[in-house]
């Protein structure tokens, strides 16, 4: 046996009498209790980001909520409560765990420049100033007042505004809101397609 | 979906198609498993291909991709024929008995089109679809904005004529008879290639509820994205209304048309106007030719239209109240009586911005800037060379995302060099957002029940909120209105942004906003229940159109009330067991669950099976009462013959949808893809839906079978992938390792071609290569005498994503194939069933 | 912890009885698997990988929708699709999920020399304990299922635990949790069997499946793994699932009989060679001169 | 064998060179592991001994390379003694009188040459069963690697391996019991190489003609 393993196995006492001798156990463990992995993990209730049957999801992160900790997630499972799923995932669902820890996630703003062949660092404040004037400049020189044919239209054809379809009721609801607000007409969703 | 995931359970028969539910959602899947686990219930599976969901199914037909309307017509017919329809529920509950006008034609008369088509201009002058009547309000139905400078639109009757016993020929349920029986057994053979025999099985068994008038049975039908990415979706849908309005299927448990939304919030994203035609809560946008704020709530505001004798309770009738509360939810103090609360500050709409033509207008140079929230574009398609073409001539492009995707890397896309690279002028931010699990906030999902989720943990490194990051926007640019001035900055300045941190507001917040509140003391003069104002509404019959309610959207009025977050509530209790969960979070209209249950009952308010009562008459109340929220007028009695149909200004099912409702015909016809393998049996002069609009880019083609193009190709989504979003997970990667095309045996033979081997698929658009599968489960068909082979082709893969990247195997995406058309009602593209060639690659 | 080994109720390569053996009254747990209600979904698959962390696996594309051609070292749970034309013509796309059977007569139990590297416990789960594995493989050969799989770096075999991680806990096995529509269920032998029956009983009264049965074959003494199958006369069809499983004859043999012959021929040897010296000692006498060199090895 | 090769003692007689004792030692060593950590994997009760020799996963790890040292060794065996140990008439009357020889009445038993019959039969005996041994210990040895449907192949291994070693138990035990209890002197010769000319005259009198024959003086 490999003395390093013992940290991860409870041994039981059967074993413990024999060893020692020759710096190694001579009783192999028979009840090797695998631990459960989210025995005093945090739960969350969440909701699948996947498909419209909208599963309830319990999400287990390390930590107790201490303010020292920040907490990480070791697995997801179904809800079982929630009536539609009943505790079952299925195969993306079933794999939530790696789409919230994922080496692949984006980390910082980027930008790319005009005639750029790479992603180039930018600060926040300067991203959303950029965007800002952006959306203004644009505005301003393209907005439409009247048609014509005199009516009053007030709109913005030239933002669009596509959306997607893991943003919930409260961020669309910001987004038809303040685009609306500008004027933006195009503004469409994966709700279309 | 007009029932619910769990309420499948209760069903005796479904019939799948255009959808395939045990791939796309699975767990929904569970309840029809359970219907047939625990009532025997019977599953049929109509499929361009024998998927997951025909692996448990009773009985299985293979359709040609694109026939659908065919199919159901079909089955419309049998019923007919043999009787097996609902005849109370029809009479009582739909508009079979009402009178068409009489110089109002089906296109069996007018070479394969309805009265009124005007060839030039491709659209329908929609006048003699209407009722025969009298008197009226103002036309009702405009789902689509006419033009500015229209006519006004022809109304609907007040006083609808009828006949019960349903023989007048011009009567809706004869002109349905007549409509569809040109749809016999052989001409569904010739157009879908189902085999005479076995559609009678399916038709048979369909109907089979409806034996001998039995009604206590209840059949669903469900579908998904399969009928919706047609040319001719939305009327493949309406054939399934038909066919279930004549069964007497829809507003009962286990019953009802169901559309399966595909993605999380996709519903949510509906209701709450993330598209250009509505305004939350389905309101219909303002057009220029609204020229003021009555103008327009007298424009979309219908009028009861009905048989003098029967009541109609037309819900919209509240529209102003909504309308009102809205406005004074976006813009407060600003939006006032004496400014028309604030109308001039929504934009006007009168023609279309919707996906397709959103690309087509940046590729034209009109749209310049775009956001792009967790939205891949250029993958979504279709035509994806369009999109990306598109996007280099945009000014500026932000995308908000968790992973790199295709749309915000479009400049590296396959193909472009970097000589090229540094000719694209358009400046892109990519900026990190925050996982579904480091954010609160509500989805709702398909069976529009809205539930919370909370935050689970930080989000990593220097990611933000989206919610953050376009408040932060939208604050900056007020800042900017604020200080330097510009066009029009009222709206900007005037918008309300309450929220306790402005920068990155609490969607709980934002929630209660939706929900609405009182802006002064209300009571309700019956029960003298009072809100006071600063109090969240319990409801939307709370409303009023005065100003002294706010309300971001209607529907959703009553998920965040006094008593808290509806949204978040979790008791799983179910004490009527027909799954209906009142106290699970929180369903619109209303938290109920099934809606137009009033169709559950019969005349006299009896549930058609008692063994599932949905609602009921109480005698002893004279009051409507029941398991689920009643979707009625609560205290109108039977006699009074009030139509369950409460949103229809009928009050009744639209078999016939008159005027503006469709812009294709008030009937469904069967039309042929945009490209076609045959010209349409059934009119071969007008092979195609004759409304539908053609782009002219010249990335714009469209391909046929002269051209070589004689495959029918279907697009659709595997179970273990979700879109092109789990590529970035190595534990789907690894289930689906690479792209596949799914090819029938037969014609791999043809080609010399085996299981694994590469092919190169090209529509006149693009081309696409990949691995085949190999496949009895898709066959070669016999389609009007010729023999038309179909393939299959998922969606998910691209060029970002584990296996994907650059300087791995990089891939291409599916929707280069795709045809850049639209279903003129709903403006979905026709992802399925265009024509393609197959080579050995 | 302080029952768990007495929850054991055989132990491969164990000399003397077994302490848990005779003290429990748990029932045995049992898995069911209706294939007649899987769509492939592969959920279980995925909530197998995810709860026991198993590592990221390259796969290749093989002209089917099954994730890889069989199970894994760390994949323990896999789904085989098969396309099958019945005689009506009709197709059917069998799914059946695969992974270990958690046989009451385990093979893999009877093949392994390591003391403590499989064992079952007292509610039929079979479990390897790879702390005590020692990589001989005889599990692999033991099995009828072909499930035990090496890991060729640590030379230590996996398989299936039936979670006993969480079963032990009060939990159901994780791919029984997430399976979507139902067609897993866990909970005990006999109520399993009851579901199943019932289930099969179904399919042959009102579906088109008169020879719809139970898998839980009586040759491994039945298993804690049970199948409903469309066609009970045909398990093959399922991917390759043995009508009959049994223990390899051999395995039995030299477990057995050999076993026994060759201790007493090995214990007889010795003591008839010690015997035949006492009674004829050396051929040698000692006065014989043929040890000149007087060396005596 | 050329007597030239090694300084024998007087009185004594060459009976194995270094090359066919090292031979010899090599395959005793990888035996007598093989043997104890066989025996480990094959009962219970002796496991202990698997553990003691380093752990049972390294035993399990070094058996299959011991297994092909010792295979090595009975292939040079074969090759170095083969022609040695073919049949012969004597053999077969040796084998008749068999039960003189267990009972120490080796007067009454037929001349044997440089090998008689049993020892013949044990060096047949292990070459077989070494050959048998390591067919099937390869496919012991990597039963993942045998497709599902050649697993019968790894059925007739689990048998034939165990059944063979144990046939190799009982002559190795016999083995012993001739070379160190019973024929005194067979000990030293495969340490030292020669026996007694009395030996060989007493156990291998063919033997013994032979090489008297060959060269009438033994060496001094």
């Amino acid at each position: 046996m490999n003395p390093t393993r013992r940290d991860f196995l409870k041994l039981t006492t059967i074993g413990g009498a024999a060893a020692a001798v020759f710096g190694f156990d001579l009783k192999p463990a028979y009840a090797q209790l695998r631990t459960l992995k989210i025995a005093r993990a945090s739960e969350t209730r969440s909701t699948c980001p996947y498909c419209a049957v909208g599963c309830g999801t319990i999400i287990y992160t390390i930590g107790d909520r201490a303010k020292n900790v920040t907490a990480q997630v070791v697995h997801v499972e179904g809800d079982p409560d929630h009536p539609t799923n009943r505790g079952t995932l299925c195969p993306k669902g079933s794999s939530l765990q790696q789409e919230i820890m994922n080496d692949r996630r984006l980390l910082k703003p980027l930008v790319r420049r005009p005639g750029g062949t790479e992603w180039q660092d930018i600060s926040w404040d300067d991203a959303i100033s950029e965007i800002a004037a952006r959306v203004k400049k644009t505005r301003d020189e393209t907005f439409v007042e009247k048609d014509a044919s005199g009516h009053t239209v007030n709109r913005l054809e030239s933002v669009a505004w596509i959306g997607g379809c893991t943003d919930t009721n409260e961020f669309n609801y910001l987004v038809v809101k303040s685009m609306r607000a500008l004027g933006v007409v195009h503004l469409e969703n994966q709700a279309r397609v | 979906m007009t029932n619910g995931w769990v309420d499948m359970k209760n069903t005796d028969m479904m019939l799948i198609m255009g959808g395939n539910p045990a791939e796309n959602h699975p767990c929904g899947f569970k309840w029809p498993v359970e219907a047939k686990r625990t009532r025997n219930a019977k599953i049929i599976s109509v499929d361009p291909r024998f998927t997951r969901t025909s692996a448990v199914a009773d009985l299985f037909c293979q359709i040609r991709a694109g026939t659908d309307i065919a199919f159901l017509g079909g089955v419309v017919h049998y019923a007919m024929e043999n009787n097996r329809i609902a005849k109370d529920y029809l009479v009582n509950y739909t508009n079979a008995a009402f009178l068409v006008k009489s110089d109002f034609k089906l296109p069996a008369d007018t070479d394969g089109v309805f009265s009124g088509f005007d060839a030039k201009t491709q659209s329908y002058d929609k006048s003699t679809w209407n009722y025969a009547g009298t008197g009226g309000g103002r036309g009702s139905d405009a789902a689509h904005p006419p033009s500015g400078s229209a006519p006004p639109a022809p109304r609907l009757p007040e006083k609808v004529e009828f006949d019960l016993s349903l023989q007048n020929p011009n009567c809706v349920f004869q002109l349905l008879k007549k409509h569809y029986s040109r749809y016999t057994p052989e001409m569904v053979e010739r157009i879908t290639g189902i085999p005479k025999e076995q559609f009678l099985k399916a038709a048979d068994l369909y109907t089979s509820i409806r034996k001998d008038g039995d009604m206590k049975k209840a059949g669903t039908i469900i579908y998904a994205v399969g009928w919706t990415q047609h040319s001719f979706g939305t009327q493949i849908i309406r054939t399934a209304a038909i066919l279930q309005l004549l069964l007497g299927n829809v507003g009962r448990a286990g019953g009802g048309v169901n559309a399966l939304r595909g993605h999380s919030n996709i519903q949510g994203a509906t209701d709450m106007a993330g598209i250009f035609d509505n305004l939350p809560g389905y309101l219909k946008v303002p057009t220029p030719a609204d020229t003021s704020f009555d103008s327009w709530m007298k424009r979309i505001t219908p009028t009861p239209s009905k048989p003098a004798p029967w009541d109609s309770f037309n819900y919209w009738s509240n529209t102003p109240k909504f309308a009102v509360s809205y406005l004074k939810a976006l813009y407060g103090d600003a939006a006032a009586k004496q400014n028309e609360w604030a109308f001039d500050y929504l934009p006007k709409v009168d023609r279309n911005y919707s996906w397709v033509q959103l690309w087509d207008n940046m590729y034209n140079g009109i749209v310049k800037g775009m956001f792009a929230f967790g939205m891949n574009g250029v993958a979504i398609g279709p035509d994806s060379k369009k999109n990306i073409d598109a996007l280099k001539k945009a000014d500026w492009l932000v995308v908000g995302e968790i992973y790199p995707d295709e749309t915000s890397e479009f400049w590296k896309s396959p193909g472009i060099s970097t000589d090229e690279m540094k000719q694209i002028q358009t400046t892109v931010y990519r900026l990190p957002c925050a996982g579904f699990a480091e954010k609160d906030g509500s989805f709702t999902n398909s069976a529009r029940w809205l539930l919370w989720k909370n935050t689970a943990l930080p989000m990593p490194g220097d990611c933000r909120t989206d919610q953050g990051i376009v408040a932060q926007i939208f604050l900056k640019i007020r800042e900017l209105y604020k200080k330097d001035g510009g066009k029009f900055p009222d709206p900007v300045l005037n918008l309300t942004w309450n929220y306790s941190v402005p920068s990155n507001p609490p969607l709980a917040e934002v929630l209660k906003e939706i929900n609405g509140k009182a802006l002064a003391d209300l009571e309700d003069p019956a029960t003298k229940q009072q809100v006071k104002a600063g109090q969240q509404v319990p409801g939307f019959a709370w409303l009023k159109d005065d100003g002294t309610t706010s309300c971001g959207n209607w529907i959703y009025s009553g998920s965040f009330t006094e008593a808290g977050n509806q949204t978040a509530r979790r008791d799983p209790s179910d004490p009527s067991n027909l799954g209906i969960h009142p106290g699970w979070g929180w369903s619109w209209p209303a938290n109920r669950r099934v809606m137009y249950n009033r169709a559950s009952c019969d005349v006299d308010g009896k549930p058609w099976d008692p063994t599932r009562k949905q609602v009921w008459w109480n005698e002893s109340t004279q009051k409507w009462t029941g398991n689920d929220v009643v979707d009625f007028k609560i205290d109108s009695k039977p006699k009074d013959h009030m139509g369950p149909f409460i949103m229809n200004p009928e009050g009744v099912g639209r078999i016939f949808g008159p005027l503006a409702a469709f812009a294709d015909g008030p009937l469904p016809e069967h039309y042929e893809p945009i490209e076609s393998p045959i010209d349409n049996p059934l009119h071969p002069e007008q092979t195609h839906n004759p409304v539908v609009k053609r782009f002219k880019t010249p990335d714009d083609k469209y391909g046929t079978p002269k051209d070589g193009y004689t495959v029918v190709c279907t697009t659709y989504r595997l179970t273990e992938l979700y879109h092109y979003w789990t590529k970035n997970n190595p534990m789907n990667v690894q289930l689906i390792p690479e792209p596949f095309v799914e090819i029938s045996a037969e014609m791999a033979q043809e080609m010399g071609l085996t299981g694994g081997e590469k092919v190169k698929v090209s529509s006149i658009r693009g081309e696409y290569i990949a691995k085949a599968m190999v496949t009895k489960r898709i066959k070669a068909m016999m389609i009007d005498g010729k023999k038309i082979y179909q393939i299959g082709i998922p969606i998910h893969q691209g060029y970002r994503g584990i296996a994907e990247d650059e300087g791995k195997d990089a891939r291409t995406l599916v929707n280069l194939l795709t045809p850049t058309v639209f279903d003129p009602n709903a403006y979905t593209p026709e992802f399925k069933g265009f024509l393609v060639k197959l080579e050995k690659a | 912890m302080s029952q768990e080994i007495l929850r054991i109720q055989k132990i491969s390569g164990h000399a003397g009885t077994v302490p848990g053996e005779d003290t429990q009254r748990e029932y045995k747990v049992s898995k069911l698997i209706d294939t007649t209600t899987c769509i492939g979904c592969k959920a279980c698959e995925v909530a197998c990988m995810e709860w026991n962390d198993l590592p990221f696996g390259e796969t290749v594309f093989n002209n089917t929708y099954q994730t890889m051609p069989e199970t894994r070292w760390n994949y323990w749970n896999l789904i085989l699709f098969n396309e099958h034309e019945r005689e009506d013509g009709t197709l059917m796309w069998l799914m059946r999920k695969n992974q270990c059977m958690h046989c009451a007569e385990p093979g893999c139990l009877a093949a392994c020399p390591a003391d403590g590297a499989i064992v079952q416990y007292t509610n039929g789960i079979v479990d390897f304990q790879q702390a005590n594995c020692i990589g001989c493989g005889y599990c692999i050969t033991g099995c009828p299922f072909d499930i035990p799989k090496m890991n060729p770096k640590t030379n230590r075999v996996f398989k299936c635990t039936l979670c006993t991680d969480r079963v032990s806990e009060g939990l159901e096995p994780a791919c029984i949790k997430s399976c979507p529509t139902g067609c897993l269920h866990f909970g005990s032998k006999d109520d399993m069997k009851f579901l199943a029956e019932g289930r099969a009983k179904q399919l042959r009264d009102h579906s088109n499946f008169p020879n719809a049965g139970v898998y839980d074959p009586p040759g491994v003494g039945g298993t804690g793994v049970i199948y409903v199958l469309h066609d009970a006369t045909r398990p093959e069809l399922y991917g390759g699932l043995p009508k009959d499983p049994r223990i390899p004859w051999t395995v039995k043999l030299w477990k057995g009989p050999l076993k026994w012959l060759g201790n007493v021929a090995m214990v007889g040897g010795l003591i008839g060679l010690f015997v035949h010296y006492l009674r004829f000692g050396p051929k040698d006498r000692k006065d014989e001169d043929i040890h000149p060199g007087g060396e005596k090895s | 064998m050329s007597p030239s090769e090694q300084i024998i003692p007087h009185g004594h007689v060459l009976r194995y060179t270094l090359k066919e004792r090292l031979t010899h030692w090599v395959a005793a060593g990888a035996y007598i592991y093989l043997l104890m950590t066989g025996l480990a994997f094959w009962s219970p009760w002796l496991f202990w001994v698997a553990v003691i020799l380093g752990g049972a996963p390294l035993s399990r790890m070094l058996h299959p390379w011991a297994g092909l040292i010792f295979f090595a060794a009975v292939w040079n065996m074969y090759v170095m003694w083969a022609p040695q140990m073919k049949h012969t008439d004597v053999d077969k009357k040796w084998w008749k009188a068999v039960r003189y020889y267990s009972t120490n009445q080796d007067d009454k038993m037929p001349p044997a040459g440089r090998y008689n019959a049993g020892q013949k039969f044990l060096f047949w005996g292990f070459f077989w069963s070494a050959v048998a041994l390591l067919a099937s210990g390869v496919v012991l040895w990597f039963p993942e690697r045998i497709p599902w449907n050649l697993r019968s192949l790894r059925y007739i291994s689990v048998i034939v391996h165990p059944a063979a070693a144990l046939f190799t138990i009982g002559l190795f035990l016999i083995h012993i019991y001739m070379g160190v209890f019973a024929e005194r002197g067979a000990f030293g010769s495969v340490i030292r190489g020669d026996v007694s000319i009395a030996f060989a005259k007493r156990y291998h009198p063919g033997w013994y003609k032979e090489i008297v024959g060959d060269s009438s003086t033994p060496r001094k």
